[in-house]
């Protein structure tokens, strides 16, 4: 680190720092963040520790972020089964099934084709599973409590190009799409979302999609919970009827109240949590403050994000951060005087749907005890007169 | 008029896992196991992280619930082919696509007997995995088909 | 490398990579591209070389890019005396000269203020030099011959809230803003500018600004020439007048056919390449092609970008890619059929305000012969019988 | 109302290179310095970059044009203020604020006589350097106060 220099001039002139009387450093190829953030990483997760490290997550640091973009550095992972290693030379997609004209196609080809971008979120729909299932409110930050969930400038190919250059046959009504990596993830997804809006992604924020994230090709399906955008995806194959993968036979099926369960469940539902300030933060005294957040929708953009300070009992309506873009992160902020009293803090999103929020109860009293899938409960956070910000019930 | 850059792609360059075999058995391919030839792979590649039984974990347990995880896939999942499928592409987790067909229509048959849904001796094959009944099967509601990707 | 790993089944199944055969890498705090990606950098000139290598610039790959969002480890350089290590901790912002209130302001307690998000331009208006100088056009990339030109989500605080606190006097015009550098890089800027869109930027596509661009914080000046956007903001200096110091004494005031000199030229005109294809590249086959590129004006969005494919005889329009924002890089695509004869494409773009690029020459005619800034002239590329892509002046 | 956190700044923590030497000199140190006195420090500390006499470069020539450069800081350059300014903050690039403010005028000197615009023992102190007419000063368009921020 540097330090500072001792004062040069004879007249009464200020210290100075050192790096102002030095070369700096040389141009690189590829930058990174600065030494003194090398904190800001993502929260990784391995639930079951060294047993099978390549089942995991890692949470985007919110907390730590303040723009709508997620860097791609810190886009959120869930792996099943790790990163794989994908050669892109030898990686191929291929579509067959119930096509007329069952296509391979390679990374070099692919760059041909017309290409669309477009901002949009990813949630894993087990984001925010500790404030689903834990007893007592974890004390974490944004990244561990809600890190599921980035936003990114994506750019790929419509879907629709290649499945119509394949020849979709009439009964083709699903496609069961599966992953480049050591589990083969596979999804089944209706083929109506394919022809829509699903996009071949082949560039995050600019750049080749990170090996995260899928390396060198993955499914893009805006709005659908994160699962089905399939990483390394190498194949669609189109089919009458869903397959009833292990993912949408099991882990990604709800638990309901009444003992039964729904599947197929793809939107992801209207939310909005409060990054600034949030939970392991503690406010640096009375005073201003602007209340800052992340509000998104699996049908749309969002319409209107209000903030309550008073525990749900009034309301503000926050600024929206124009564009306000469909199915992406939107950046709400309103200003705020903290006076040092306790207080309890919610935000609560509505999108073009009409779709509201549901309380933490409401939305508990729809499912089993269990189920820890989509969770979009408001978030609230208690402020302490010591101004220590938690993660509460409420 | 698109790029039209895709090369045909024949029958024999496709991998199984680039498929899945279908709740009715399509996609199947021939062998079998039963229950007693799959407790001894259980116990070799599995028991380690799914517990002993199928129960204990840490890892979601296949065939009875625990503390952390109440959807057994041997309960839970509504068809007796996704075992078969899952199993042979993704597990072990450390070493996919290592087991045979008929190891992974064996340790179907192990799970699927733990939970008392076929017998001890009965043989999974092509024909008789998707003709086990699911107990849970009929206790989904197909959001898709109810009303679409609006969420539950 | 991965490698192909022996067929296992029986029957006849296909080779199967050997990365779906293993568990994958774990998850990790901080992501980067894929190695097979390492190619992609930032073109480095050190113009001096050896003798003084902090005077360099490195220019963003375009030709390797799809989206608009320049990632972060991409976004240009140009350095004055390298990349300061800045200890964020004893960094101090500055604000004096006739204000009422002189003030300093530390990182912790700029994370309290108001903030504003916006994607922006930044171009060095020396972008696009070797074009503008060079009596036979080089040949080299978009990275090289325009690549001092990035596309970021900036967030950060409007200037006229800090100015405010610090109450600017009726006399205070001018403001002389001061890097935290080596040379102490200082540019004098129009109060009204600062008090209009000007932003205190803290945080590039979502994380703190990077070390290359101004950690811990820079000034952002839409649509301004980059190097008035002052990295490593240190001081803002309210003044009556300019201070004319070094940069626009010389480095960027341009030279004109009259032999006389304009300063103070602060906003960057309207401009587009097409990156997709550009030189260095090579056509693969005849058949169809996107044509994509990039167009951005200082004076706000993009109205519409036109495409020739026969030297400027006829003119196709082009589709912006949604949502043309003010002063940021917009897309542009257009799909075309190359059919195996030489061709020569060039983009002409259009902002808001109807000004429109001139043709090189147009450009060359209004400056003195040795002037490399503010080029912002229509670039042509060649594509050979053979498919090579070249460089050309028309 | 915003937050209001800055802190009061006093002038004892304002470093000389926050603020400028202004055209009309203000700002400009005590102390002075000849190009004779100057010329000693450029052969020095400077000749190695921007050339024996001044144009030789590689870097930047201050006193004469070259193939590369066509704007030689003590011939374009409006006010000879900026020369002081600059060299004290700047020069040498490895290790700017290095140089004394008699240094620094006396470089400024040395390169205001090589372009014949002072004598070599004229002294650059806070009354003379802002009097030297740059012969260029009258020869540029203030574009910004012409037509704002549109481009020329
Ligand atoms: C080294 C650890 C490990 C070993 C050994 C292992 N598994 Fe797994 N298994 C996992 C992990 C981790 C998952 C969760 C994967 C996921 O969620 O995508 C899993 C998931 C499963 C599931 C799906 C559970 C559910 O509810 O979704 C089944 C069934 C399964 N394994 C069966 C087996 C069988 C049979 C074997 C032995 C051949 C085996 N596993 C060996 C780690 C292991
Ligand atoms: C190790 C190399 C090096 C040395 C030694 C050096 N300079 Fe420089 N000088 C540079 C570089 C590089 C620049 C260009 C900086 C920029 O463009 O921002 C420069 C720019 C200048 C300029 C402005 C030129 C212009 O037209 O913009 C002047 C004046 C100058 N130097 C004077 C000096 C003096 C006087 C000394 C000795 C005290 C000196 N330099 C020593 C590298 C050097
Ligand atoms: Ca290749
Ligand atoms: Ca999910
Ligand atoms: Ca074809
Ligand atoms: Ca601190
Ligand atoms: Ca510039
Ligand atoms: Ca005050
Ligand atoms: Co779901
Ligand atoms: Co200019």
């Amino acid at each position: 680190m540097a330090g500072i220099a001792a004062p040069r001039m004879a007249h009464s002139e200020p210290v100075i720092p050192d790096w102002v009387t030095v070369a700096g450093e040389r141009a690189r190829g590829y930058g990174m963040p600065a030494g003194q953030e090398a904190h800001v990483q993502r929260a990784i997760i391995e639930p079951f520790k060294d047993i099978a490290p390549s089942f995991s997550f890692s949470g985007t640091p919110h907390q730590r972020l303040r723009g709508t973009i997620t860097p791609s550095g810190l886009h959120f992972e869930v792996h099943h089964g790790g990163r794989p290693n994908v050669d892109p030379e030898q990686h191929r997609l291929m579509i067959h099934g119930l096509v007329e004209r069952p296509l391979k196609f390679d990374l070099d080809s692919l760059g041909r084709y017309p290409m669309v971008t477009a901002t949009h979120f990813l949630e894993c729909s087990g984001n925010s599973l500790f404030n689903a299932i834990m007893p007592e409110p974890m004390q974490a930050g944004c990244d561990v409590l809600h890190g599921l969930l980035s936003n990114t400038e994506w750019t790929g190919i419509p879907m629709s190009i290649l499945l119509e250059e394949a020849g979709v046959k009439p009964e083709g009504l699903w496609v069961v799409a599966v992953g480049n990596d050591g589990p083969s993830l596979a999804r089944s997804i209706p083929i109506e979302k394919l022809m829509d809006d699903a996009m071949l992604a082949l560039y995050q924020n600019g750049e080749r999609v990170r090996p995260e994230q899928g390396y060198p090709m993955r499914l893009l399906l805006p709005g659908y919970e994160g699962n089905m955008n399939v990483k390394w995806l190498t194949s669609l194959w189109v089919t009458d009827a869903p397959a009833h993968t292990k993912d949408e036979s099991g882990e990604y099926t709800e638990l309901l109240a009444d003992g039964s369960a729904v599947k197929f469940t793809f939107g992801m539902g209207v939310k909005s949590i409060i990054t600034h300030p949030s939970a392991t933060m503690t406010m640096s005294g009375q005073g201003y403050y602007e209340i800052s957040g992340l509000a998104w929708s699996g049908s749309g953009p969002i319409r209107r994000v209000e903030i309550s300070a008073d525990g749900g009992q009034s309301w503000a309506e926050a600024e929206l951060v124009e564009p306000v873009l469909s199915r992406a992160l939107t950046r709400f902020r309103l200003p705020w005087r903290w006076e040092g009293a306790p207080t309890l803090l919610m935000s609560r999103a509505e999108d073009s749907t009409g779709a509201v929020q549901p309380t933490r109860s409401e939305w508990k009293a729809r499912y089993d005890p269990s189920n820890f899938l989509h969770n979009n409960a408001i978030q609230a956070w208690q402020i302490t007169s010591e101004g220590m910000v938690q993660n509460v019930y409420a | 008029q698109g790029p039209d850059l895709g090369q045909p792609l024949s029958e024999d360059e496709i991998p199984s896992y680039a498929r899945y075999v279908m709740p009715d058995g399509r996609g199947l391919p021939a062998g079998g196991g039963t229950a007693s030839e799959g407790a001894a792979v259980y116990a070799e590649k599995c028991a380690a992280c799914h517990g002993e039984t199928g129960i204990e974990g840490p890892v979601m347990p296949p065939v009875g619930p625990n503390d952390v995880w109440a959807k057994p896939a041997g309960r839970h999942w509504p068809y007796a082919t996704t075992l078969f499928d899952y199993i042979r592409r993704a597990m072990p987790i450390d070493a996919p696509k290592s087991l045979s067909d008929d190891e992974s229509y064996a340790l179907a048959a192990f799970i699927l007997s733990r939970n008392g849904l076929i017998g001890d001796g009965d043989a999974m094959n092509a024909e008789t995995l998707p003709a086990v009944e699911m107990p849970n099967r009929d206790n989904f509601t197909d959001v898709w088909a109810k009303q679409g990707a609006e969420p539950w």
